[in-house]
């Protein structure tokens, strides 16, 4: 049965669109959705607070959609119930409000681990998917570097 | 001797100055022999040797493992996607 | 600053734009997104397996809009962090694989309880807005009832 | 004598056979009271009393509860949105 059920993954430079992707994963058999997206934040308050003008997002790409397919593998041996994946990321030069990541997992039901996959899906892109951004702002720009150290076999 | 090729990344690619570098290396180097060849030869790159993440053929390596023929490494930070 | 948060809260007949939705509570400060969509299942295999023609969704609507709201405040009053919310319920005639329900809810930061906050979202939902469903299927048409008995204040 | 609207939603709707009912209730009517006249006069809504949910001006109403006058009232089984 799983291997028809529809896994998206894809880096791309145009708009996410979630009625799109949402529709892709939604099957006869589909009642419920998760769907994390992640939207470039114009105005940080959290730790060292700054504004940003715009992020600019860099991918290795066949490396990055190899490990979004991991990602999604991932998800599917922990809940059994996820019937649809999509984990799009977007990336060039993205300005404040502009969704640039998404997530999603479907299910018959929504009380089987739908949320926890989709939260699970985003936390990993974000440890082991190869993209970064480099923040532009009124004080020059940085690269924001993450903290996780992949592990052999990741 | 093997050729391999490196592709660098964010941080990487600034200082590397140049997105990709063929290379000829020993057929039995080490990750951590490739990344001491590099601190020498490129002293803009000495510094980020320290915490980068290295992947052969698009998958993370690491200090011991020995670089293949024709392998495509990449050089990069630590990943900040989302 | 909570008041300046957007709250969106309809029963609609038209189809449910994430896009549109998604945009609408995004602040520049925001920079993740919880969304939980609900589907109209065609094929159903927990319990009673059946399958489902259509839908058909009644709504007591000043009401329902009403208890939407209160499912908003009682989200912002666990956590603090929400910035924007969307609650929208289609009614209507509603096919397999339509998006009926959704429940979206921003913040700065992914890990400060937005999917928490939607899951708790679309339970509440389900318990305390006066929303109906008519399920039609090969075997006839049958009303779908709740098991929540609300309490008082509720 | 105070006058009050009823609405009937889903099974209560079909089983009232109509949307909406004007009804004069004595001023001191509980909730309870009204569930048992509705019982009394109108025998299909008589099994549907049990488990309805009443609602008084939008917020849910329970059995000790006195109708006040104009109330506009909401009788409905569980609800099933989503």
């Amino acid at each position: 049965m799983s291997e028809n059920f529809p896994t998206i993954f894809s880096i791309t430079e145009d708009e996410i669109d979630l009625n799109d992707l949402l529709a892709k994963i939604t099957l006869t058999s589909t009642g419920a959705a998760a769907i994390f997206a992640g939207m470039v934040r114009g105005e940080t308050k959290r730790g060292d607070a700054h504004q940003t003008e715009y992020l600019e997002y860099e991918a290795y790409i066949p490396m990055a959609e190899a490990k979004m397919k991991q990602v999604a593998d991932e998800i599917r041996a922990r809940w059994e119930s996820i019937e649809g994946i999509a984990i799009v990321q977007r990336i060039g030069k993205l300005y404040p409000k502009t969704p640039t990541v998404l997530i999603a997992c479907t299910a018959a039901h929504r009380d089987t681990g739908v949320f926890e996959a989709a939260r699970y899906g985003i936390d990993r892109l974000k440890e082991i998917v190869p993209i970064w951004k480099k923040e532009v702002g009124p004080n020059g720009e940085e690269w924001v570097e993450g903290e996780y150290i992949p592990k052999a076999g990741e | 001797m093997n050729k391999i090729r490196l592709l660098f990344f964010a941080t990487l690619r600034e200082r590397a100055g140049t997105k990709a570098l063929d290379l000829e290396i020993p057929a039995d180097m080490t990750v951590r022999g490739l990344k001491e060849k590099l601190a020498a030869e490129y002293p803009n790159l000495r510094e980020s040797m320290k915490s980068v993440l290295i992947t052969i053929n698009r998958e993370y390596a690491f200090d011991e493992a020995v670089i293949p023929p024709n392998a495509e490494m990449a050089l990069f930070p630590p990943v900040s996607g989302g």
